[in-house]
C-alpha cells in the first residue's frame, strides 16, 4: 500500500487521459506544484480543462501547459500575469470561466464534500449570477453555485509522513487543501516526506484518506512580486522592487 | 486642493477602529496600513489565508511562501495564523471582517460598485473582489473622483459590469467623502477636501446627492 | 450453527482490503477491527475527528479529550490525524471512506436500512448512522438475522423509520451473507454459516432473493 | 481591545436573554465548555434554544440546564445519555429536532461561512427530509438544509493566545470550532491563555477574528465510557469498564 513515488513521471502514470479536468493548487505562483504541472506538460496530454486560481506565468507554472496548448479550458479568479493567455484567449483558442475567488475556494470544497451545490451572495446582480438559480433567504438574495470535482487533482505541501498526511507552509496553503479533497485522483508533491509518527496529529492539515500518491521534489519557488522595506526604515508598508 | 494618494490613504484609516479586522484593496487601499493610528489594534487580512498580514520584509528575508492578495512579499507578525483558501472566503462570506477598503472604476449612488471588468478590454478576472464586498459588514471605496478622461466616477448608475450591488457604505476621493445611505436612500456629501469647494463637487459630480447640515452651512 | 458475535465480526473482517479507510459503527461493528489480517493496512475513522484511531488505552492511560464515536476512550497511532466535526463529515459525506460496517434494525431487499428509531420507543437520535450510510462507499451491515421476536431482519420492505435508502451493498448475518444487487435487483444469497442450510435460511427470511449458483450446487 | 476575561461569570455578563439560541461545543462530555455551561445556568436565562451534538448526562454539562428547565429547545444528533431530557421530552415539555450529525456540522459551518442553504444526500427517504426541498444533480437526489447561526456560541478550546487565536487538543476539537465560527458573540473557555507569538500561525486551528472573550478555566473532564485494554493482552480491542 505505498503511496510513494520515485519520481513526478511515475506518479503521474496512468492517470491522464485527453480531455480531462485537471484541479492544480497554488496562489499566483506560490505554493503551485510545479513539478508536476511540468510533468504534465511532459506527458503530453491535451485538451485539459484546468481549475485554477490563476494561470501562472509565460514560461512556468501552468503557463507551460498553455505554451504547448494542452490546455482547452480554464476556470479561474484571476489570469492576469499571463502574456500567452491573453493572446490564446482574444484568439478564441481558450475557453474561459471567471469565478469569484471565495465562490471557487466552496465550489471546490463543496465538490470535495460531496455537496452538489450552495448559495451565497457573491456575485448577486452581476454577470457570475446570469443563468444561475437566485433564492431569497432571509430578505436576502443568493446565487446557487455547484460543486466542481476533477479527474485529478495535483497538490504541492510542505511535508507529508509515508502515510500522506500534509502539513502546508505559510500562505503556501490556499487551494490545495480543498484540492486534495476534491480529484478523484489526488497526487501530492512535497519537500520532505517524514516517517510516520513525526508530524503531531493534531497539527495536520490534510489526512492521508485525501492522498493517492506522493513524490518528493525540489521546488524553484518562484516569486511574483519582490517587495522589501529598507533596514532603516520603521514604516509599515515599502517599495516593490 | 484635491488629495493626494497618501492624503486618501490618510484619510481612509481613519475609517478604522480598535479591534477592527480588516482586508485592504490594491493600490491606494494597500497604503492604509501605513496610518493605523498608534496603540490602536487592527488586525490585516489577506484573503489568499492570512490573519495578521505584517509589512513587506527586509531584503534578503522574502520567503516565497509567503505573500498577500496581491502577490507581493510580506512578513508574519506574532498574531498572525493561516488557513486555506475556503477559510478564508468563509470568514469573508460570513460577515467576520469588519471592513474592507477598495479601489473601483465606478460607484453608484445606491451603492453599487463596479471595478472589475471593462467590455471590450482583456478581462483579467474578479479574483476576490465579489466575495469581499458582498460579505465584509463595511465597505469603504477610495478612490479619484473622476477617471483619466475628467468624467465622474460617482454616477447615477454605473455603466461598466458591476461586481456588488448595493454594497458600498462610504465613498471617498481625492474631492470629497460620500455616505452612501441605507435602503437606496443615495448618497449624502459628509465632508469636502481641503480647499475644495461644494460647488467644484457639483460641479464634477454625475449622481444626485444630498449635503450634510454641518457642511452646508460651512 | 449460526455465527456468534466473534465469528461475525471475523466474517465481516474479510470485507477488509489493504489501503482501505473504515468506519466501524457501534457493538458488533467494533469487534472487527481486532480481526484485521496481519500485515493489512486498514485505517480507521471516528466520525467526532479522526482518523488512525487504535486501540482501548491501558489502565490509568484514559484521556478525556481522546474518546470515539461510541465516547469510549481511546488511543492514537503514529499515522492519526484529528480534524472538525465538519471536516470529518465533509470526508463521509465526499466519498472518501471505502467501507462501513454497521449493524441494523432492518434491512430491505433494495437496500433500504432502518437502524435509528423505532416508533413509539425514546429516540436517541440517528447520531452519524444516516450521514455514513449515504456517503460512505461501501455499506455492509452486520446483524443478527432475526429480532428477539423470531422474526426475520432481512425484509421486502423496512417497517420501521429508514436511515437511508438502496445504500446497503451486503449483508452479513449469523446464518447467511446476501449481496444486494444494483439498481433494485434484489437481494442474492452468497454464502451460508457453517452446518445452517438453505432450507434454513429460507424459512427465516421475509425478502425475496435468490441464491448464487455456486451456493446452489453446493 | 482585551479579549480576556476573568471568569466566566464576567464572560457571559451582558450576552444573554431569554428566548436566545445558543451552541455549545463538544462531542458527548469530551470538549465541552463545562464551566461557561454552568455560568450560563447561574445566569438564569430561561427558554434557550441549544444547538448541540448531545445534552450532556444528569447534572453535567447541558444536563446542568435541563435539570433546571432553562432550555426549551434542543436541536442535536443524539441524546441518548439524559434520563432528565427523556422525562422532559416525554412530557412534551421539551422540543427536539434531530439532525443527522453530519448535517449538523454542515449547518453549523454554513452559518459561520454565510451560506443560507446546500444540498446534501444524507436523509433523502427519511424522516429528516420531510418537508423539505429534495432536488437531483448529476442522477442523484439530495435534500436541501439551511446554515445555521446562534445568539451565542460557547466554545471549549486548549489553548489561546491573548489574540484569541486557538488551539484545540485530540477528539476534543469536534464541533467546536465550527460553532466559534455561527456565533454573533464567541466566548470560549481554555485551559491556558499564552503570550501572543507562543503559538506557531501554521497550527492555529480557529483564528482570533472568531473569538470575542476568553477566559482561563479548570475543566473536570468526565469520562462518559472508560474503556481499557489489559497490559498483559496484545488485543486490539479491550473491555468496557
Amino acid at each position: 500500500m505505498g503511496k510513494i513515488y520515485a519520481d513526478v513521471t511515475s506518479a503521474l502514470e496512468g492517470l491522464t487521459f485527453d480531455g480531462m479536468t485537471v484541479m492544480s493548487g497554488g496562489f499566483g505562483l506560490c505554493g503551485i506544484p510545479e513539478n508536476l504541472i511540468a510533468a504534465l506538460r511532459d506527458s503530453g496530454v491535451k485538451g485539459l480543462t484546468v481549475i485554477s486560481n490563476n494561470a501562472g506565468v509565460d514560461g512556468f507554472g501552468l503557463g507551460q501547459l498553455l505554451g504547448t496548448r494542452q490546455i482547452a479550458k480554464m476556470i479561474s479568479s484571476y489570469v492576469g500575469e499571463n502574456k500567452e493567455f491573453e493572446r490564446q484567449y482574444l484568439a478564441g483558442e481558450l475557453e474561459l470561466e471567471f469565478n469569484p475567488q471565495g465562490t471557487l475556494a466552496e465550489r471546490i470544497r463543496a465538490g470535495g464534500a460531496g455537496i452538489p451545490a450552495f448559495f451565497t451572495a457573491t456575485g448577486v446582480g452581476t454577470l457570475v449570477a446570469e443563468g444561475k438559480e437566485v433564492r431569497n433567504f432571509n430578505g436576502r438574495d443568493y446565487v446557487m453555485e455547484t460543486g466542481l470535482v476533477a479527474d485529478l487533482s495535483i497538490v504541492k505541501a510542505w511535508k507529508a509522513d509515508e502515510r500522506g498526511n500534509l502539513v502546508f507552509r505559510k500562505t503556501a496553503r490556499n487551494f490545495n487543501p480543498m484540492m486534495a479533497t476534491a480529484g478523484k485522483v489526488t497526487v501530492v508533491e512535497v519537500e520532505e516526506i517524514v516517517p510516520v509518527g513525526s508530524l503531531d496529529p493534531d497539527h495536520i492539515h490534510t489526512p492521508g484518506v485525501y492522498v493517492d500518491r506522493l513524490v518528493q521534489t525540489v521546488s524553484e519557488k518562484r516569486i511574483e512580486q519582490r517587495t522589501v522595506r529598507q533596514r532603516a526604515a520603521g514604516a509599515a508598508a515599502g517599495s516593490e522592487v | 486642493m484635491p488629495r493626494t494618494r497618501e492624503q486618501l490613504a490618510e484619510r481612509a484609516a481613519q475609517e478604522l477602529q480598535d479591534g477592527f479586522y480588516v482586508n485592504l484593496g490594491i493600490g491606494i487601499p494597500t497604503l492604509v496600513a501605513n496610518y493605523i493610528p498608534a496603540g490602536m489594534t487592527v488586525t490585516l487580512q489577506s484573503e489568499n489565508g492570512m490573519l495578521g498580514m505584517g509589512p513587506f520584509p527586509y531584503e534578503g528575508d522574502e520567503d516565497p511562501d509567503l505573500i498577500n492578495a496581491g502577490k507581493q512579499t510580506i512578513t508574519e507578525i506574532p498574531e498572525s495564523s493561516y488557513f486555506s483558501s475556503a477559510d478564508s472566503f468563509a470568514m469573508i462570506r460570513g460577515g467576520h471582517i469588519n471592513l474592507s477598503i477598495l479601489g473601483a472604476m465606478e460607484v453608484a449612488q445606491n451603492g453599487d460598485i463596479a471595478n472589475w471588468m471593462i467590455p471590450g478590454k482583456l478581462v483579467k478576472g474578479m479574483g476576490g473582489a465579489m466575495d469581499l464586498v458582498a460579505g465584509v459588514k463595511r465597505v469603504v471605496v477610495v478612490m479619484e473622483h473622476a477617471n483619466k478622461h475628467g468624467q465622474s466616477k460617482v454616477l447615477k448608475e454605473c455603466s461598466l459590469p458591476l461586481t456588488g450591488t448595493g454594497v458600498v457604505s462610504r465613498i471617498i476621493t481625492d474631492l470629497a467623502t460620500f455616505d452612501v445611505k441605507p435602503d437606496g436612500a443615495g448618497l449624502e456629501l459628509i465632508e469636502l477636501a481641503d480647499g475644495v469647494t461644494l460647488d467644484e463637487v457639483a460641479a464634477k459630480t454625475e449622481a444626485a446627492y444630498t449635503v450634510a447640515p454641518g457642511l452646508q452651512a460651512a
